[in-house]
């Protein structure tokens, strides 16, 4: 299957192919059939079709300097590159480029860890370190700082961090995006660029000032095609004293108004880490490879219930509507004053609150309690994850490969959670998906300030037909999600042109921004050309 | 081993955690809005001690020690005379105006977007009157 | 590309055949695969101890004399115990695992020069009922679809496993399906596997 | 005295004033010398010379729709416009321009507080709303938020974020850019540009969510001239339930080192407000600024070695270095953090002392506020201008105003004890006869870096006194850059110095600038020179 990158004869590809095999070493010029299958994204829910997004080539340079040349001959072939720091985004497009036939840049051999410090709580690493390598490199060490990371932590704190990835501990780190600071970039043109601090060559302070003096061009780079970055740097958080959980649960539907304002007061104080919202009451409507409880059923059946009717059901099945479990970071006495505080707070806002599943463990967690203990809580990579991928629906005859979340960024207040499932189930029904869907909302929280809800569909790399079937689904969810002004905080490939396309204040300002930027920083267009939705001159069509 | 400065923490320390009786923040004066077209007289004097207290107050009035104006003028004139704006009597509405739009060590220049010549004439009256 | 058949319905059912034809074998004794264990020299071997396949193929390494470390589920300590090793270089390793778990272990593999050599993957077919889909070298499959479905399956994938060359030079080539006698946890699809360092050609 | 911006002749200018008057109005538009008067910067170091940044006039648009058409007009006559929010920006410019000749565009009259949210915690307001006004708000309205604000409180929270302003309690949000989320920009062709969710029509989450799905432009915006910000939005902290205020002393010069690591675990975890550093033993060693004997003698040989600070410092038996904790929380916690701190700086250095200072319940006393500083409780004050303006160490001779000079240092008790002889060679290398202490203690308003650095008075009538605090100024930016330092912010004057100091590769960071700035303001008509920025055609004489 030859796949060539958009306008590139095979001749112009070919002549590029050969000066990047001089440049960096023919064994690291990828072309074969076997291995380009190690750069398509094993969720494409495009799998086996004219519009995956399958690259011509791969390129794996070793250095800051091979990465300027790859860049500069890609320039002068005009043909167009997609940086991977580990391709192990999965759900978000993994190694596969955004447009097909675009060359893969992948960075994986650039893996050094080049400073972790722990009297100012920083790292510098290159786009190959993983979160296990990172994390191994400071056990070796005995450093004293613990690493806020996302599940699974095969990734890369740099890729994670450019696609606005998140973590799991505390508000200020496990915004990756903001808990870095600053960054080396190879520009489109080749030059080298390094912002903030690092353009002061002997500044100490590159990881800890994030601004320099002057404008700040990070953001460009965080889901952006603007460079290729081969440094950054992260704030780390200090290994805390001591950690402590428990668990909060709110009895009627409508207390989730009262949970969601004590605990954005918890966080925004800093008192909690990651809070992570449940819902009993959902459990027992959509139990685990069970069918759904039938008087979930009749409470859907006409239209979407009254508050008064959820809490009917609710109090039939006799459990609460919502929990929440809080996590403390800190000196002992304090995380015990602020769980105690916690509750307070709960009890006062939520009648009928009640509290149970207390843990407590000094930190770092030790050996023999680590299978007590959420390990991506406590900033420990693993690939737990894998486990539950797919387990939470019966598949039959036909497991899924993989899936593609649909996650939307909804305002962080109750009322938002308690109607959140009408816009699921209309995005659902329009494309005649009629699957049982409760009224509970539980929303993700790793963007400390906003709320991530929404459902994954899956992809089957044997099921063309489920595939578009689930794309369908998904085009469906995001054009409703912006009927009530909500939009994907992250997608795939798929789905980025029609995401960004929500984004259309003053007929789509902010991306005609972006695209003049885009052509005075890159004029021929040869970084990650279509990357959210950013695509260059030549390639650039209606917008959606 | 505490220093001196150390000592006198301590005994601050105690007054805090006493809780001798808290007195609540002063309040901040609120924007006020341009003086009635045609105001004079009392109206105006009356507009003026609102816009005192909004534009001129944090610096130099008399609702906390220390503050800038005040104390500027209290070392500037050593009770010659009062460090108080609003208890001087020997202001006129254009030296008030001048100072203002033109600054003064530490003080800058107020410019007319910020503080209308409409609110600086009621100030300037306001701090005229007969005491 | 390559091992992937372009066209996934005609594939499946040239599986499905396959598999039909692997029942009626069952018969057939497998004794090629434990002549050929002691040959095989894995690094490491791991098997999830929730799976009763899991235990045997885990027994059946150890008698072969291939260290052994056992998971409930989560793949990451075995994973954590190679990361040393995968930095200076790749291994030959073999596991009965669920699918999501070599799946993790596959990607972290493949960066560290590995490629699955052999994978036997439980699932269910068009009528529901279990069996096993083989992929691997012809010989080795061949040989698998000819012999015994219905036995211990752990032990009978270590025995594969262990047939299996200790090199990868090739996509899997060939493909069957088994009948599976005891369905263990279909949901995990439990998959026996054979990591192998890649030989350039 | 008539300015006119560079290149443009009388008549174009008269004609854009027209044009400008046309869109809001006579009586908005400041041509005057009275009037152009109040837009001067009163802390120039350059006042009354050529050189100073004095403006053409000014335009005072009264909404987003006015500052496109204002926009619009400049580009066709080819006018500058530098935008201001309150011009309060006092030492770093005022109400000023970056360029004499450009035309201020006065954002003042936009004061609107459009939200202030304490279930989500946070507020979106207008340029010309200050932190009074925003403060009064929330009172006003019973909301259960703080503000976090500068001192003094007078300024914009949108004009303090776009020049990297700072704040005082905790990390998260005494980086006021950092705290910010979502903006509205009128870019230099006049397009309106929401950020973020702004950009999507129904969105409540402006204020939640920074990014949007796909790049992040905001950061241009900041200390930059690629377009005028209209509106921004700011995360707030809800109120805590009490205050702690603690002293944490080390005896000796050397302890700093362990000090700060202490600190900066306590300010990485989240468990402190700013830490307010202080030197006894320096605060022992000047009367009135004067040098007592002793430090001369020290200093007297070039920089001393660490065992004759320490023997000075024991002889004048007071500690090296304090520093005062301000936790805020609820009530057991901070009583909990505040003695987790006292044991790890106690495993650290046993010799180190502890007094609580205050204790109370919040919203903070009169008394309280009184003692340690208003700004540390989000109550707004002018107080600190009595440190600037006539006082009783000044009272002969008040200075008129002064410029900051606050190097970035790195954040260790290393950087701090060596900093003092870097500003000692900065002066000997101009002739300065000033005695510098080994003691620096730094300012962390932004949470991970120290900032340091003596600053400069002004004098509006002695030009001789301006030129030479303007070379010791220089001499220090130098010499701070020889060290790997350099100023966070600084006043235009000293913007192409300190921006020439980033000359990693040739100077990548200002060429990417320029290149997008010639995309983006291809006519260079807002702020030209900001921060160093220039349009192609005034790129001549870089430093």
């Amino acid at each position: 299957m030859a796949v060539l990158p958009p306008g590139v004869s095979q001749r112009t590809l070919d002549a590029a192919l050969a000066e990047w095999r001089s440049a960096i070493g023919s064994e690291w010029v990828f072309t074969s059939d076997e291995d380009i299958y190690g750069y398509r994204d094993s969720y494409s829910i495009l799998w086996g079709t004219d519009e995956e997004r399958i690259p011509s080539a791969a390129l794996a340079p070793a250095s800051v300097e091979q990465v300027q040349q790859a860049v500069r001959i890609a320039n002068k072939h005009k043909v167009p590159i997609y940086p991977v720091s580990t391709g192990r985004n999965l759900s978000y497009g993994g190694p596969s480029p955004n447009v097909r036939g675009t060359v893969v840049l992948d960075l994986k051999r650039m893996n050094r860890i080049l400073k972790v410090d722990d009297t100012r709580n920083f790292c510098l690493v290159e786009p190959g370190v993983t979160y296990f390598d990172l994390y191994n490199y400071i056990q070796e060490r005995g450093l004293k700082v613990m690493i806020d990371l996302p599940d699974p932590g095969w990734g890369s704190p740099v890729g994670n961090s450019l696609d606005h990835g998140v973590g799991y501990t505390w508000g200020p780190f496990r915004d990756h995006f903001v808990s870095h600071c600053a960054m080396e970039v190879v520009l489109p043109n080749g030059e080298l660029l390094r912002t903030g601090m690092g353009g002061m060559s002997n500044a100490d302070t590159w990881q800890d000032y994030k601004y320099g003096t002057g404008p700040s061009t990070d953001g460009l780079f965080g889901q952006g095609n603007f460079g290729v970055v081969t440094k950054m740097g992260f704030w780390m958080m200090p290994m805390p004293e001591a950690y402590l959980r428990g668990m909060v649960y709110a009895p009627k539907f409508a207390d989730v108004i009262a949970l969601v304002k004590t605990v954005n007061f918890l966080e925004d104080q800093g008192i909690i880490g990651m809070p992570n919202y449940g819902s009993p009451a959902r459990t027992a409507a959509l139990p685990f490879n069970k069918p759904a409880d039938p008087d979930l059923l009749a409470l859907m059946a006409n239209g979407y219930p009254s508050v008064e009717q959820v809490d009917a059901y609710v109090a039939k099945k006799g459990v609460p509507a919502w929990s929440v479990q809080l996590q403390f970071y800190g000196p002992r006495k304090t995380v015990e004053a602020n769980w105690e505080y916690a509750q307070a707070k709960m009890r006062e806002a939520i009648p009928g609150a009640t509290f149970d599943g207390v843990y407590r463990t000094d930190l770092p967690v030790p050996k023999e309690r680590l299978d007590e203990v959420v390990l991506r809580h406590m900033g420990i990579p693993a690939l737990e994850i894998f486990n539950i991928v797919s387990r939470n629906e019966s598949h039959g005859e036909n497991p899924p490969d993989g899936h593609n979340n649909c996650v939307a960024i909804v305002p962080r207040t109750g009322e938002s959670l308690m109607t959140f499932s009408k816009a699921v189930i209309e995005g659902m029904r329009a494309v005649g998906d009629m699957r049982p869907w409760s009224p509970f909302t539980t929303p993700a929280t790793w963007h400390p300030r906003t709320f991530l809800c929404g459902p994954s569909v899956f992809t089957q790399r044997n099921d063309p037909e489920s595939n578009a079937r689930n794309k369908r689904l998904y085009e469906s969810l995001v054009d409703t999600y912006a009927k009530y002004g909500w939009v994907d905080y992250r997608c795939t490939h798929a789905f980025q042109d029609r995401v960004v396309s929500k984004y259309d204040f003053n007929n789509h300002a902010l991306m005609r921004f972006h695209e003049l930027l885009k052509d005075a920083v890159d004029p021929n267009g040869i970084i990650s050309p279509g990357r959210y939705g950013i695509y260059p001159r030549s390639m650039r069509r209606t917008r959606a | 081993m505490i220093g001196k400065l150390g000592l006198v923490g301590l005994v601050l320390a105690g007054i805090a955690t006493a809780a001798v009786a808290a007195t609540p923040i002063q309040p901040r004066a609120r924007l006020p809005g341009d003086p009635p077209a045609g105001a004079s007289g009392a109206a105006l004097v009356q507009h003026g001690d609102h816009a005192f207290q909004y534009y001129c107050a944090p610096c130099h009035g008399g609702f906390e020690k220390n503050l800038p104006g005040t104390h500027a003028l209290a070392v500037k004139y050593k009770g010659e005379r009062p460090a108080l704006l609003e208890e001087r009597t020997d202001l006129t509405p254009e030296f008030v105006t001048y100072i203002v739009r033109h600054g003064i060590e530490g003080m800058p220049q107020f410019r007319k977007v910020e503080l209308s010549d409409a609110n600086l004439a009621a100030i300037g009256a306001y701090l005229s009157k007969s005491k | 590309m390559t091992t992937e058949p372009t066209s996934p319905g005609a594939s499946r059912r040239g599986v499905l055949q396959a598999g039909a034809a692997a029942a009626l074998a069952s018969a057939l004794p497998f004794t090629a695969a434990a002549a050929m264990a002691k040959t095989a020299r894995f690094h490491k071997a791991v098997y999830d101890a929730r799976f009763p396949e899991g235990v045997s193929f885990g027994a059946e390494m150890e008698r072969g004399g291939t260290p052994t470390h056992a998971i409930k589920g989560d793949i990451t300590p075995f994973y954590n115990s190679l990361y040393r090793q995968w930095k200076e270089a790749p291994t030959l390793i073999a596991g009965l695992t669920s699918a999501n778990a070599l799946f993790a272990l596959e990607l972290m593999a493949n960066a560290a020069g590995m490629r699955v050599a052999f994978r036997a993957e439980q699932r269910l077919d068009r009528f529901g009922a279990p069996q096993w889909l083989l992929e691997g070298p012809p010989g080795l499959i061949d040989a698998a679809a000819l012999s015994a479905a219905d036995r211990d399956w752990g032990l009978f994938a270590a025995r594969l496993a262990a047939a299996c060359p200790a090199r990868w030079s090739a996509p899997a080539s060939s493909t069957a399906a088994c009948a599976v006698a005891s369905p263990a946890a279909v949901d995990e699809r439990v998959t026996a596997w054979v990591l192998a360092p890649v030989v350039r050609i | 005295m008539t300015v006119l911006p560079p290149g443009v002749s009388a008549r174009t200018f008269a004609a854009a004033v027209n044009a400008f008057k046309g869109i809001v109005g006579d009586q908005w538009v400041f041509t005057s010398d009275d009037d152009v008067f109040t837009y001067r910067d009163p802390y120039s170091i350059l006042w009354d010379t050529d050189e100073e940044r004095v403006p053409s006039g000014a335009v005072a648009p009264a909404s987003v729709e006015q500052v496109q058409q204002v926009v619009r007009a400049a580009n066709k006559y080819k006018v500058p416009l530098y935008p201001i929010s309150t011009g309060r920006n006092l030492s770093y410019g005022g109400s000023a321009p970056n360029q004499r000749g450009s035309m201020v565009l006065d954002l003042k009259r936009m004061n609107k507080i459009i939200k202030v949210d304490d279930y989500r915690n946070f507020c979106l307001v207008e340029p010309g709303v200050t932190y009074f006004d925003l403060y009064n708000y929330v009172q006003d309205n019973k909301l259960d938020v703080w503000v976090d604000l500068p001192d003094p409180g007078w300024g914009s929270p949108i004009g303090n974020a776009l020049d990297h302003g700072i704040g005082y309690q905790f990390a998260a949000y005494r980086d006021h850019f950092g705290a910010h989320c979502g903006m509205e920009v009128v870019l230099p062709n006049g397009e309106l540009v929401r950020t973020g969710m702004g950009a999507l029509p129904g969105s409540d989450t402006w204020q939640d969510f920074k990014y949007g799905t796909g790049p992040m432009v905001d950061g241009l915006f900041a200390q930059g001239n690629f377009g005028i910000v209209t509106k921004m939005g700011f995360h707030m902290m809800p109120a805590p339930e009490a205050f702690l205020g603690g002293m944490m002393y080390v005896p000796k010069h050397a302890d700093i080192v362990h000090l700060v690591k202490v600190v900066n675990a306590l300010e990485d975890q989240g468990l402190i407000g700013m830490p307010v550093w202080s030197s006894p033993v320096r605060n022992a060693s000047f009367r009135n600024g004067v040098p007592d004997p002793d430090l001369v003698k020290l200093m007297a040989d070039g920089w001393p070695s660490v065992e004759r600070i320490e023997e000075y410092v024991a002889k004048k038996g007071v500690p090296a270095y304090g520093v005062r904790l301000q936790l805020y929380g609820p009530r057991k916690t901070i009583e909990g953090t505040w003695e987790y701190a006292q044991r790890k700086l106690k495993a650290l250095v046993p010799g180190a002392t502890f007094e609580e200072i205050a204790r109370e319940d919040m919203p903070p006393s009169q008394e309280l506020v009184d003692k340690l500083g208003h700004h540390y409780f989000g109550v707004p004050s002018l107080a600190i201008f009595s440190m600037v303006s006539r006082n009783e160490q000044n009272a002969a001779n008040p200075p008129d105003g002064h410029n900051n000079n606050a190097a970035i240092l790195p954040r260790t008790g290393e950087a701090l004890m060596n900093f003092g002889k870097c500003v000692m060679e900065a002066y000997q290398s101009v002739g300065e006869k000033q005695t510098v202490s080994p003691f620096t203690t730094p300012i962390t308003w932004h949470p991970r870096v120290f900032f340091a650095g003596p600053g400069v008075r002004i004098s509006r009538e002695d030009k001789e006194h301006n030129k030479r605090q303007r070379e010791i100024y220089h001499a220090l930016v130098n010499k701070f850059a020889e060290y790997g330092y350099v100023d966070y912010r600084t006043s235009p004057t000293y913007q192409d110095l300190i921006v020439s100091k980033y000359s990693f590769n040739n100077h990548s960071l200002r060429r990417l600038h320029e290149t997008i700035k010639d995309a983006v303001d291809p006519n260079g008509i807002i702020s030209p020179g900001r921060y160093g920025i220039y349009p192609k055609s005034q790129r001549t004489n870089r430093v």
